[in-house]
């Protein structure tokens, strides 16, 4: 409607407040709109009636903004309000001492699980197409095989099915290969900070280890033509390679926050009073 | 106790306002002329109460119906016109306005607002809407024109093409259908409008995006996500009204028009609708859950990212509805990966709730009990969604009494519980006194029961092959106990309902005064009297923190030292 | 445990937010855009699905003169803003009186149009899916141009009572913002119409 | 195109043992009534396919509902206040970056998987190759009946699809061809297959292979108008044998019996003719369904009675008595005329 200076409908004004004042043109307005549109339905005299009211709405309308907003002022007593709370402590997460021998005193950036994620889905390319040549003398096969999750026309491929050259299955399958190794990497990034002590243990055997079992008992049903086809073995070796290869790179990369010793809830990540923030204190309370 | 730097003080006003004051008359035309933000808002949120009942009464009678095979308590004809307005009453005219209600009354005085934007058009808004819900409701007695009986509409709320058609839909039904949501759907774009504004201008000093309430933030997704929402169906509507009076052709497929141009037209509009109602609900759990857990909200950032992200990712959903029309494989697959991306940004949600709630010290009073339900129920009903998204078994599902059970554990289980929890929350600042905690412990838990033999049997009735939308069915389908117990349990639901109705008005009289901030809460409304002048704060208030009243309450341990 | 934390910056400098009038028609702007997209949309879907004629070929002429008066429309308007800013009420009349000019000429044009497709060309909205979805589309816009001629009217007959002022300026823009919307679109409209549907 | 599931899952599958468990569950449901559609109890490819993807993504998202909701229900209890008189504020936590990512990584996972699997079995359904041996149906959705054709037998019925059985190794599934004459509707039989629309403009396709004979209920899945609730499905699965009889007994001229003559003519003069088709007679109406071979069928007006000699009185006086909306009108016949017809309907093999 209006443009005014900010808050001025607000300012206050010898113990009273400018307020817009009470008008019933909306309403009349409003129920002209309704009837005009109710008129479709039951008698064009409903319209006439109605195109009638939003002429006289409008105009109420505009006579009571033009040229100045109509305000009413309310009086005001101020009290001051008290604000109080009968909470008046506030615990903190206690960071206990002890727990510190056990832990490491350095931990890895986020980012470098990402970093390991991309070098890890690189490496484990050559187990697999290793396999495609030993077992299948072809490197297409382990794409397609891969790829068949997305590729819409096959139904009971042959193995020669399989080795042969698929631009789909290749585009497929890549793309299946990038983002789950940038997601599988990105989860290393956030997990491993929270329990840094043996990347390459963690995230090279154990984690693809269990991936590969789950993948062992639901292959059948989220891609059978895969699932059939499979060796076991070589994927086992493949993931493992992935997973070493990502470890591996996590270790590499440089640790961050040495010379200190960080409990758990801080390598959460947890912002509390108290935690993190004591150490940067010097820099700013605004964190953001 | 009040830190001198941060300038939040309340005001008690001795002088009534006027409006309260006087005959029964004079406080009536007190309201009907009134453009304050909060008289609006109660108005709001009283009007879709009604209609929740109106609505609610709708779904008995359906149920009664639905109870043993072959029932004759509704003919055929009735069936289908209290069903089609069971779900357009619910949708329209009480999801959206009572949480335009809600945006009303508080958004402004969370910001430390004196009004909205647009106090005027806020007025010609609610009129619009609460005219158009008159409209819809005149068609069972207006029906075709003034001199037949009356024919409210029957063609379902989504409203197919071309069963709209005038060959198909004789009567004026659809008419009423598409002009009284087009009057409504005015309405919501005005206040849509008006609180984008109000959040985005009027905010107090301090109150930068990034320390706004996360209420606040949620009103503004969902009323930016309504502009873009609403619009559509009410285009959409204007086609469908050119076929009916001009002998347009749009959705005639006799002449070449498409049905399948309605059906993306409708859920283009009634996808992200379906967000437009629950994200009002998830801002009221953003209040609620850190005030009785004790904490501030986890992860407030990664909160406000993930609304904005399914705001977006919701506009690119809707044709989930449509797995059945026959797409290609490939829009069928790609409108399966959205749908399922939508599950990540509000997996984040109930996992900030969840970590919100770890470690606190929660206090069960009855809001706290509603929005702990609705984080449970809404889990359920968003794995649900999961399982429709799935192409394939939608097939099977779709249609079925599995997306009824869907659905209504979102809108019952997710929106009406936390509408619950908002009033139990809020009524105290609203009239000034607590809502009695042992009415609402029945209401809560009658409610809880009887939504749960409703809805969790609606699901086993999908799976067994029932579908919606019939007005009677075979007793030789294994379906009768199922739809027994469905019925008993809305029946439950509408003891719980009333219970809730006679809290509200006992406790309007008789319930505990409640100060200012009966809930030792956190934002700014509670800085002001309850119920609040008309004027909200005597001096506009300035705000460090997201939580302002926790820093004047914690002087020593504020939060502006942390965020 | 804790440490001291620093006293945050003070908190007196200014605090400026965007003014609600733009906010608010912005918001009416992306709202107009959806409803506009919803029935663009129809129209290119349905073009050349007509089962009967006439085809937009037949019978559409390109209405580039009525198309420069609105978009010029667009640039005086702005003149008119720029003199209002600077309290220039006489040139600031001027423009916005030429501005209503170019926008009545622009609808006389699309009436003229109209005329002829109705009595000369026999088709109306009922006549097929061609009919339906051209007299809707433009039809809308035409409608918002009425509306928007009818506030710009309103400014003028204020302007020549001496009502308006350099205080109304941000006003004036708002409601000019609306008509660069109304612009923006005929080029959408017209782009669709006249030049794809064609 | 046939793949035996049970095979594949019937291998050390630990995971589904819990849902195989399920599905017996939903086996004994469907038990209870032998005529309830229910999805767990497939008998045909696409059904039995959706049927095991539909386990494994219970299997998902349960496994969702468990964690999380056991979370929060530990969160509930553990964490509640205990005393009320407690004057301290717990630790406030504004948040977490690290885990923030690790639960949006998780799910992002498993949507990956859900997707893959999704969209590996939407392609294998819907765009399934059409074997030489398929049969091919036109159907018909019309306010409130359905109509069946056969373009390569010649045959036309209504309300009740006959179709062969087909086996793993003789396969002959159906091909559907589904349009509509009004408005939309959706062609649903749970135990056969997923849902599929007829609308108007939109010709559309689905198939069915069942797998085991009898017969199984289904009904219009797409809210059409009035009597939607009453526009019941019924598909047939015949052994070879059984359905070469039918399509022999279909295929013949309308039954021309001279005993009933003066049903005969009632029909031909008081309108049906207009809306129904008898072969052997003037009766070429497409409005209603065939009546050729009334007789072969066990219901009329879609599912909305048996087809008894009273029924079928009943439903000439007044349809709306059977299916109240009905698009066919209550002729006024006399009683005499009814039974007249009657007799003459109930000849029509
Ligand atoms: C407020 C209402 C609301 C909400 C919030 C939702 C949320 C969702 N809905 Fe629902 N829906 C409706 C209301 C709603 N729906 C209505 C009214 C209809 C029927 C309309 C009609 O036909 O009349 C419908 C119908 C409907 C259908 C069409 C069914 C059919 O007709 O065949 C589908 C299909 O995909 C669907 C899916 C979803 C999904 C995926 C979500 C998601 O947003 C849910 C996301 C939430 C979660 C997933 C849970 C929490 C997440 C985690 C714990 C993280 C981990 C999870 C994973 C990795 C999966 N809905
Ligand atoms: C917010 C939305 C909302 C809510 C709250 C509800 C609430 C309920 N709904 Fe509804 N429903 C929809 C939205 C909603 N529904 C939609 C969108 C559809 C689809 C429509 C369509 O297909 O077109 C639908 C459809 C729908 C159907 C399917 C109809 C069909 O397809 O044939 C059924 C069937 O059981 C049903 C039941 C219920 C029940 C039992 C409740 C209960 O929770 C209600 C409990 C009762 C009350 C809360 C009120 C109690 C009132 C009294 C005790 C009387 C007071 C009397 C007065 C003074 C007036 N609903
Ligand atoms: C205006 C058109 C019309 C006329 C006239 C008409 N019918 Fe029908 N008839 C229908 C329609 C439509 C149906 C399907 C109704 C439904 O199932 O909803 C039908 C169904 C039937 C059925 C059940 C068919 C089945 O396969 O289930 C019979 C039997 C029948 N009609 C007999 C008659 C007779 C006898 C007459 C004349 C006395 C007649 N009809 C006149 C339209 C008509
Ligand atoms: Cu046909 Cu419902
Ligand atoms: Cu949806």
């Amino acid at each position: 409607m209006t443009d005014t200076v900010q808050h001025e409908a607000g300012r206050e004004r010898e113990g009273t407040i400018h307020l817009p004042a009470p008008t019933a043109w909306p309403i009349v307005l409003a129920f002209g709109v309704t009837l005009g549109f109710a008129g479709l339905v039951t008698n064009l005299g409903v319209t006439v009636l109605g195109v009638i009211l939003i002429a006289v709405g409008s105009i109420g309308w505009f006579r009571q903004v033009l040229p100045h907003e109509q305000h009413e002022d309310v009086p005001v007593r101020v009290q001051p309000v008290t604000i109080e709370s009968s909470r008046k402590f506030v615990e903190r997460i206690e960071v206990s001492e002890e727990h510190r021998a056990h832990l490491p005193v350095e931990t890895y950036p986020v980012l470098s699980g990402v970093k390991g994620g991309i070098a890890g889905g690189i490496a484990m390319i050559f187990p697999a197409l290793a396999y495609g040549l030993i077992a299948q003398h072809s490197i297409w096969y382990p794409i397609n095989l891969l790829g068949g999750a997305g590729v819409a026309n096959w139904r009971n491929p042959t193995t020669a099915d399989i080795a042969a050259f698929h631009w789909e299955g290749l585009l497929v399958a890549s793309v299946i290969q990038i983002v789950a190794c940038l997601l599988v990497g990105l989860l290393y990034g956030a997990m491993l900070p929270m329990l840094p002590r043996r990347p390459v243990l963690l995230g090279g055997i154990i984690a693809p280890l269990l991936w590969t079992g789950l993948l062992h008992s639901t292959l059948g049903v989220i891609n059978p033509v895969l699932d059939e086809h499979i060796a076991w073995g070589w994927f086992v070796i493949s993931q493992v390679t992935f997973g070493v290869v990502a470890g591996l790179v996590v270790a590499r990369e440089s640790r961050i926050r040495t010379a200190q010793s960080l409990p758990f809830v801080v390598r959460m990540g947890i912002e509390a009073p108290g935690l993190m923030h004591d150490d940067h204190s010097q820099h700013s309370g605004e964190k953001h | 106790m009040a830190d001198q730097t941060l300038p939040i003080s309340g005001s008690v006003d001795v002088t009534p306002p006027h409006a309260a004051a006087g005959t029964f008359l004079e406080r009536l035309h007190g309201w009907v002329v009134t453009v304050d933000h909060k008289k609006l808002g109660i108005l709001y949120v009283v009007y879709s109460l009604i209609f929740l009942l109106v609505g609610g009464a709708e779904a008995l009678a359906i149920r009664i119906q639905l109870m043993i095979p072959g029932n004759h308590f509704l003919t055929a004809a009735t069936y289908n016109q209290f069903f089609t307005m069971h779900g357009t009453t619910m949708v329209f005219l009480v999801g959206m306005p009572i949480l335009f209600g809600f945006a009303n009354y508080l958004v402004p005085l969370m910001i430390g607002a004196r009004d909205m934007a647009f106090p005027r058009l806020n007025a010609f808004s609610f009129w619009l809407t609460a005219l158009g819900g008159l409209l819809l409701y005149f068609s069972f007695i207006g029906g075709p024109g003034l001199y037949g009986m009356g024919a409210a509409p029957d063609v379902g709320w989504f409203a197919y093409a071309p069963l709209t058609a005038h060959v198909f839909s004789p009567g004026n039904g659809t008419d009423y259908w598409a002009l009284a949501l087009i009057v409504s759907g005015f309405g919501t774009l005005g206040t849509a409008i008006n609180i984008v504004a109000t959040i985005i201008s009027m905010r107090c000093k301090g109150m930068s995006l990034l320390r706004m309430p996360l209420f606040a933030w949620l009103m503004l997704v969902v009323s930016a996500l309504t502009l873009v929402t609403i619009t559509p169906l009410t285009a959409a509507q204007f086609m469908l009204l050119i076929d009916r009076y001009l002998g347009g052709h749009f959705f005639d497929t006799q002449a070449g028009g498409s049905a399948l141009v309605w059906i993306h037209f409708f859920w283009i509009f009634g996808h992200p609708e379906v967000y437009v109602l629950v994200l009002p609900a998830f801002a009221i759990a953003n209040e609620i859950i850190p005030v009785f857990s004790r904490k501030a909200i986890f992860g407030y950032p990664a909160m406000v990212a993930a609304s904005v992200g399914i705001a977006f990712v919701s506009l690119g959903v809707w044709a989930h509805h449509m797995f059945t029309v026959g797409m290609t494989s490939v829009s069928n697959a790609f409108f399966v990966l959205s749908t399922m991306l939508v599950g990540i940004p509000t997996g984040i949600k109930i996992f900030n709730w969840l970590a919100t709630m770890w470690g606190g010290k929660i206090r069960f009073a009855t809001p706290m009990l509603y929005c702990t339900a609705f984080v449970f129920q809404f889990l359920i009903a968003g794995l649900t969604g999961i399982i429709l998204s799935v192409a394939p078994w939608d097939w099977q599902l779709h249609n079925s009494y599995f997306v009824i059970a869907h659905f209504h554990y979102v809108l019952v289980g997710a929106i009406v519980f936390n509408i619950f929890a908002a009033i139990y929350y809020w009524y105290p600042k609203v009239t000034g006194r607590m809502m009695s905690e042992r009415l609402g412990k029945w209401n809560f838990w009658l409610f809880l029961i009887g939504f749960h033999v409703t809805f969790d049997t609606m699901h086993f009735l999908g799976f067994l092959g029932m579908p919606r939308s019939i007005y009677t069915y075979e007793p030789n389908r294994g379906w009768n106990g199922l739809n027994m117990v469905v019925s008993i349990g809305a029946f439950i639901q509408g003891v719980a309902a009333l219970i809730f109705v006679y809290n509200l008005v006992w406790s309007y009289f008789h319930g505990e005064v409640a100060g200012n901030d009966p809930w030792d809460a956190w934002t700014l409304e509670w800085a002001t009297p309850s119920p609040p002048p008309d004027y909200n704060f005597a001096t506009d208030p300035e705000v460090k923190s997201r939580r302002p009243l926790w820093d004047l309450k914690h002087p020593d341990d504020p939060d502006w030292k942390y965020e | 445990m804790s440490a001291i934390p620093t006293v945050p910056e003070l908190q007196d400098q200014p605090w400026h937010l965007p003014s609600r009038g733009r906010i608010g028609m912005l918001s009416l702007i992306i709202g107009e855009s959806a409803i506009f997209t919803i029935f663009v949309v129809a129209y290119v879907f349905y073009i050349g699905k007509s089962l009967s004629g006439p085809t937009p070929g037949q019978v559409l002429e390109v209405p580039i003169f009525n198309t420069i008066c609105l978009l010029s429309s667009s640039i005086t308007i702005w003149l008119a803003e720029r003199r209002i800013e600077r309290n220039e009420i006489k040139a600031f009349g001027l423009w916005w009186g030429v501005t209503i000019a170019l926008g009545v000429v622009f609808l006389v044009g699309t009436g003229l149009e109209w005329y002829k497709l109705i009595y000369h060309d026999g088709l109306t909205i009922s006549t097929n899916l061609f009919g339906t979805t051209f007299y809707s589309l433009v039809g809308l816009h035409a409608t918002h141009v009425v509306i928007g001629l009818a506030m710009l009217l309103l400014v003028l007959v204020f302007t020549l009572m001496g009502r308006v002022t350099e205080h109304h300026a941000e006003r004036i823009q708002v409601l000019a913002l609306y008509w660069h919307f109304v612009d923006a679109v005929w080029v959408v409209v017209f782009t669709v119409v006249y030049i794809v549907g064609r | 195109m046939i793949r035996d599931w049970t095979h594949k899952t019937g291998c050390s599958r630990s995971l589904f043992i819990l849902l195989l468990f399920l599905s017996a569950a939903g086996r004994a449901f469907a038990d209870v009534a032998q005529n309830t559609p229910s999805i767990f109890a497939p008998s045909s490819t696409p059904s039995n396919e959706i049927f095991h993807l539909s386990l494994f993504v219970l299997g998902i998202v349960g496994g969702i509902f468990v964690v999380v909701g056991g979370l929060l229900a530990y969160a509930v209890i553990r964490f509640r206040a205990r005393n009320q008189e407690d004057d301290t504020e717990p630790a406030q936590i504004y948040g977490s970056n690290q885990i923030e990512l690790a639960w949006t990584v998780v799910p992002v996972l498993i949507v990956v998987v859900l997707f893959l699997t999704t969209a590996r079995m939407i392609f294998a359904i819907q765009d399934a190759p059409k074997p030489q041996s398929a049969l091919d149906v036109t159907v018909v959705g019309h306010q409130f009946w359905w109509e069946f054709r056969y373009p390569k037998l010649g045959i036309v019925t209504a309300n009740e699809l006959h179709v062969p059985l087909s086996s793993t190794s003789d396969p002959k599934p159906t091909f559907l061809h589904l349009l509509s004459a009004d408005v939309d509707h959706s062609f649903w039989v749970p135990q056969l297959a997923g849902k599929t629309d007829l609308i108007p403009n939109h010709p559309n396709d689905m198939w069915i292979d069942p797998l085991h004979p009898g017969v199984y209920v289904g009904q219009c899945a797409q809210f059409c108008g009035i009597e939607h609730a009453k526009m019941l499905l019924r598909v047939y699965v015949d052994t070879p044998e059984q359905f070469a009889a039918w399509v022999k007994e279909q295929q013949q001229l309308g039954m021309q019996d001279p005993h009933v003559a003066a049903g005969r003519h009632v029909f031909e003069t008081e309108a049906c003719m207009n809306c129904h088709t008898i072969s052997g007679t003037d009766g070429r109406g497409t409005f209603g369904p065939d009546l050729t071979h009334l007789m072969s069928r066990d219901t009329i007006a879609a599912g909305a009675a048996p087809n008894t000699p009273q029924n079928l009185r009943v439903w000439v006086k007044n349809p709306d008595d059977l299916k109240q909306g009905s698009l066919m009108p209550a002729m006024q016949l006399s009683d005499q005329q009814l039974d007249d017809l009657v007799a003459y309907l109930s000849t029509l093999h």
